[in-house]
């Protein structure tokens, strides 16, 4: 195994899928929306509003941040890495490199997972910032949000996009189908009884934020897991959901459009 | 088996519809030619051959290997598809520099060899602009360098000159053949024959995902010289001709379409072509021209594929 | 096989006018999504959904004893059912989203372009199909509402009538509202998955967090931020129903102010578009 | 005339596509070349009007290109690049468009099918556009240009991808339409022989700029009398029999080539008996476009250009 060349490719290979997501006009989209916490934290700012505290601060950022801007940007990147390359036809140009598919799904993978990250750790904590500058308080008064705040958008990050790298890989339209699991059924799912949230990525966040959290306007949140055994499965999910959809792509045959 | 290519009883099935059919051949070194209709089975021939298709029945090898992912292999060929999206957001530089570096070029030298590629290539001058703007000829030239920067044994080209003006395909055309002439080997296919012929002796024809015809051009000119052929000649006295050349026996008919000419149907052009000088200059006729519309690859091709 | 070439043949009529070009293409459009199944399916489940709902939402009214007659404020629930935002969210992304990028991904904008027909009237086609449809779960469950309850007999037909017509008004602004979002959405990019993915961070974006805030500092100028709570403040204020605590010519001039910016700028990009060939 | 520019000029920022461009074309049957990037299609979409020059103007068929809906209905464009709505049938897609164009739903249904059974295509007209063949999608495209009758045809590159069979078949059609009366076809093309197949008078541009215009058989007469002879045998010995008799021939890959002299063609053939040889073809050397192309550009090539 030649570490140094595989270290050199994969470098290249998340490089190159970087560039292709922050400086295309996709990034503009995703990155506005990023935006709206921080512009909404800012308007609350100068709306002098007497309520605006960290608590305030959670209950905007679970629906908002959590069910709306990470899905949405998890969405569109995560199904662009392979599915966008087939369907316009420059997947060759990488499958004709002495690279195998299952690492390319994994660099591809590591690229878009620092490119999210990049488009949505920043205003996190920006809005945190605001938030405690607005109450007089120390950037550090409530380390413990900001800390759970950017778990869930970590771990978020990396099983939304593994499973929708997983969907992108296995059927044609993925954003359809990403769209009804990431704003249907991720929404509906908590009102669900019984043990179904466990199957939703949330269900994990929220766990997550409850534990980490002190003051916390999840702590009347139904879960019987702790934070770490949360955040272990969203990992475990993540690597699988990779793994899986790194061995569809390794036996998946490549037809260019009719032509 | 030592060609660069083998093919034995190869098929592949998309559903129902045909890619290749029981195809069988062996290509040797240096330029071949494919040559065939659309739908014939050329791309699909050559998706299997870089490992991106697998083949449902038989077997295929490219340099003694299977291709079906076989990484290893892929340093040692160069691949140029039909389609025209690069990357639009890189430059040509950024783009071939890129795909060098996959190939695990430590950056110094993939920023020289890239620049080397595209000045083979004859595109130094667009160099740094997004290749997005590139026109179609310009594509395939940036096609091109990045098949051919990381020097590869081989170089499978689909549809090279297509889009490319005059100009292009000039360029084109010889940076292939000096690629071959440094010991290279190349499989390219196109539809304009005249083109082929230009660059190879060596083409297969491929037609409803069978090769029907393969090897050196002269053999496939053999082939022509068998097939019934139709010679117009210009001469002044088209009857007078007609008689001395009656005593030919493979001689079909005669038809006199013009005051000057004399159209002759033969069921063996060799032997015409062969004994026609005698009978020309020992009859002292005045002969000013002398055609057949049968006489190329583009007629080879409509006799065998019908 | 060989083909044989039958004459060239001469068109002996005059062409027809611009309007019965652009309705050529409001026409075949509308059919092509009559035919296509996921957009019936969207269209029937919305349409039925959200007539069933408005109903429903009437009937409690009426049932409840408020002190009032029934009036024409009851009708300002149904106007702000919420299952409206989320099928018109659905509906754009569905059959909207696609209208204009699928023509710039099959690069058939091109063949749109070269027919004596302008940009504007390109637009004003693709408009023209996305609008009915939209209709079909904003402004058609209002009106079967009050028909319904007329009937009944739980208004009275001047009423319903009247309720009918301010109906037609309120829902064609939320109509004209997605219309322009979602066309200028599905002008941005050739994948059309993206525009629908849009409409819905669009919506959810901007909505859900304006309601949170707003029953958590209490302070309700901040659902101005939200469209569809801009439309409720003027449906209701269309309807004489109490105000929802923002002014409704501030919302109806945020409506009608995004949407005709929309419009514009997906003009003039629309007027930008170059088809890069060489 | 069929196009007349003044000064027409279109800058894509920096790049001038088409630059000050004044030219009168006639009627008939036009061939428009140059190489890549040499403002053919730029000007071909200026004549559309569906670009706005940025000065100058231009007339199609004496219509002034500012009043595109005037011009666009009395052109037929076939685009270079794939354009058909993949989901449509073949007869749906050219009555669309030809509705679009502003026919009655009838005619429109009725010249479409007339269209497409001019252009070949047969029972697939019945099924979507996604399914059909290369060549079956070009003759489609070529449908959608004819339906409304225009009297301007405008092809970009109508033969590229297209194998042999579909090529000539494209070209009869082609050639078809341009022998029609009242009819005027501009044909863009990299493949000069078809345009030498279909054109009479052609277009030479390069850098936004005409280098050079006129009758195709007047450009092309600049070459001497030459005769090309195709011989089989061996070639160098037979030009050196030949030199030996007093002609100047030289043998180049696509044969003999040597100037013609009284006596040469019996010369030809008494060479060819005393080498065994065969004479595969004898005619007169035709000056290709190709060669005036590659002459005609290189000696407008700019460094760096």
């Amino acid at each position: 195994m030649d570490w140094t060349g595989s270290f050199r490719k994969a470098w290249v290979v998340t490089g190159l899928t970087l560039r292709y997501l922050l400086t295309t006009r996709r990034a503009i989209a995703t990155g506005l929306l990023a935006l709206v916490p921080v512009i909404l934290t800012l308007s609350l700012a100068a709306a002098r509003v007497v309520t605006f505290d960290i608590v305030l601060f959670q209950q905007l950022m679970i629906p908002l941040f959590l069910q709306v801007v990470l899905i949405f940007v998890t969405l569109v990147n995560a199904t662009a890495l392979i599915r966008e390359e087939i369907d316009d036809n420059t997947l060759p140009f990488l499958l004709t490199r002495p690279i195998s598919k299952p690492a390319l799904v994994a660099y591809k993978y590591i690229g878009y997972l620092v490119a999210v990250l990049v488009v949505l750790i920043p205003p996190i904590i920006l809005a945190y910032g605001v938030t405690e500058a607005y109450g007089g308080l120390a950037f550090t008064a409530d380390l413990d949000v900001l800390g759970g705040f950017l778990a869930a958008t970590i771990l978020g990050s990396a099983a939304y996009g593994a499973l929708f790298l997983f969907i992108s890989v296995l059927i044609r339209r993925p954003l359809a189908v990403g769209l009804l699991i990431g704003f249907v059924w991720e929404s509906v799912v908590d009102s669900i009884p019984g043990d179904v949230p466990k199957l939703s990525v949330i269900h994990y966040l929220k766990t997550i934020l409850k534990d980490v959290i002190a003051i916390n306007p999840l702590g009347q949140y139904r879960t019987d897991v702790s934070a770490g055994v949360a955040a272990g499965i969203l990992v475990a999910v993540s690597i699988a959901l990779v793994v899986l959809a790194a061995f569809v792509f390794q036996q998946m045959e490549f037809r260019q459009k009719a032509g | 088996m030592n060609g660069v290519v083998e093919a034995v009883g190869v098929s592949k099935w998309y559903g129902e519809v045909l890619g290749l059919n029981a195809f069988t051949a062996s290509f040797g070194k240096g330029i071949t030619g494919l040559v065939g209709p659309n739908g014939a089975g050329k791309s699909t021939l050559f998706k299997l051959l870089i490992g991106q298709l697998h083949s449902d029945q038989g077997k295929i090898t490219l340099l003694g290997e299977n291709p079906w992912n076989n990484v290893p292999l892929k340093r040692r060929l160069g691949y140029c598809p039909e389609q025209n999206q690069l990357y639009g957001w890189l430059t040509g530089q950024q783009f071939v520099e890129t795909l060098l570096r996959l190939d695990g070029m430590p950056a110094a030298e993939s920023r020289k060899e890239a620049t080397a590629a595209l000045k083979v290539v004859g595109l130094s001058s667009a160099a740094h602009r997004p290749t997005r703007g590139y026109s179609r000829g310009m594509r395939q030239r940036a096609k091109l360098a990045q098949a051919l920067a990381h020097h590869p044994e081989i170089l499978i080209l689909d549809e090279p000159l297509s889009g490319a003006d005059p100009a292009g395909r000039v360029h084109i055309l010889r940076t292939i053949s000096e690629f071959a002439k440094d010991g290279g080997h190349v499989l390219m296919s196109t539809h304009v024959l005249y083109e082929i012929e230009r660059v190879t002796n060596n083409i297969v024809l491929i037609h409803n995902g069978k090769a029907i015809a393969s090897g050196n051009i002269h053999a496939i000119r053999a082939l022509i010289d068998t097939h019934p052929h139709a010679v117009r000649i210009e001469t002044s006295k088209p009857r007078q001709l007609a008689q001395a050349l009656a005593r030919m026996e493979h001689l079909v008919s005669f038809e006199f379409p013009a005051a000057d000419t004399l159209l002759v149907r033969t069921r063996k052009p060799d032997a015409f072509y062969r004994e026609l000088p005698q009978i020309v200059s020992d009859t002292k006729l005045d002969v000013r021209g002398l055609e057949s519309p049968d006489d190329s690859l583009d007629a080879v091709f409509r006799y065998l594929v019908g | 096989m060989s083909i044989t070439l039958p004459t060239y043949s001469r068109l002996e009529i005059p062409l027809l006018g611009r309007r019965q070009r652009v309705w050529a293409i409001i026409a075949t459009g509308l059919r092509k999504e009559l035919r296509r199944p996921a957009a019936i399916v969207v269209m029937a489940l919305g349409a039925a959904f959200t007539t069933i709902t408005s109903i429903a939402i009437l009937f409690i009214a009426t049932i409840i004893p408020s002190g009032q007659a029934p009036n024409l404020t009851f009708f300002s629930g149904p106007a702000s059912n919420f299952f409206v935002l989320f099928f018109v969210s659905l509906m754009a992304s569905v059959i909207g989203a696609g209208l204009i990028a699928d023509d710039l991904q099959s690069m058939a904008f091109t063949l749109y372009l070269s027919r004596p027909i302008t940009q504007l009237d390109y637009l004003l086609a693709k408009a023209a199909i996305l609008a009915p449809l939209v209709a079909m779960v904003t402004i058609l469950p209002l009106l079967l509402a009050a028909l319904v309850a007329a009937f009944l007999g739980f208004f009275s037909w001047t009423i319903a009538l009247e309720a009918m017509g301010i109906s037609i008004v309120v829902g064609g602004l939320l109509t004209l509202f997605y219309t322009a979002i979602t066309l200028f959405l599905s002008s941005l990019s050739r994948r059309k998955g993206i525009a629908g993915a849009g409409v819905f961070a669009v919506n959810f974006g901007l909505t859900i967090p304006a309601e949170v805030l707003t029953i958590v500092i209490g302070n309700r100028s901040i659902l101005y931020l939200s469209p569809w709570d801009n439309y409720v403040a003027v449906a209701t204020a269309a309807f004489g129903a109490s105000s929802t605590g923002i002014d409704w010519a501030v919302a109806l001039a945020i409506l009608l102010g995004v949407t005709v910016l929309a419009a514009l700028v997906t003009y003039v990009r629309m007027k930008a578009v170059e088809v890069i060939t060489g | 005339m069929l196009v007349e520019t003044a000064g027409l000029t279109k800058v894509f920022g920096e790049v001038r596509a088409v630059d000050d461009l004044t030219v009168k074309i006639p009627d008939g049957a036009i061939g428009l070349v140059g190489p890549n990037g040499a403002g053919k299609t730029t000007f071909l979409r200026l004549l559309l009007s569906l670009l706005r020059p940025t000065a100058g103007t231009a007339k199609v068929l004496g219509r002034d290109i500012e009043d595109g809906l005037a011009v666009r209905e009395r052109i037929g464009y076939m685009p270079e690049h794939d354009c058909l709505i993949p989901d449509m049938t073949g007869v749906g897609l050219v009555s669309y468009m030809g509705r679009v164009s502003g026919l009655d739903r009838d005619t429109a249904m009725s010249r479409s099918h007339d269209v497409l059974q001019f252009v070949g295509v047969e029972e697939e007209r019945y099924r979507k556009v996604a399914e059909y063949s290369t060549g079956m999608k070009q003759k489609v495209k070529l449908a959608q240009a004819m339906v409304h009758d225009p009297q301007l045809y405008i092809f970009d590159e109508p033969t590229t991808g297209l194998d042999p069979r579909g090529r000539s078949e494209m070209l009869d059609l082609v050639g078809t339409i341009a022998k029609s009366p009242g009819r005027n076809v501009i044909l863009s093309s990299h493949l000069l022989p078809d345009v030498e197949t279909i054109c009479k008078y052609i277009v030479i541009l390069d850098g936004g700029h005409q280098i050079a215009a006129g009758e195709l058989s007047q450009l092309l007469s600049g070459a001497t009398d030459r005769l090309r002879i195709d011989v089989r045998g061996d070639r160098d010995a037979f030009a050196r029999l030949l030199k030996d008799a007093g002609f100047d021939a030289d043998a180049g890959p696509s044969g003999l080539h040597v100037s013609r002299k009284p006596g040469l063609e019996a010369a030809v053939f008494e060479t060819a008996k005393s080498l065994g040889a065969e004479v595969r073809y004898m005619g007169k050397e035709i000056r290709s476009l190709e060669e005036l192309f590659l002459e005609l550009v290189a000696r407008t090539e700019k460094p760096g250009a």
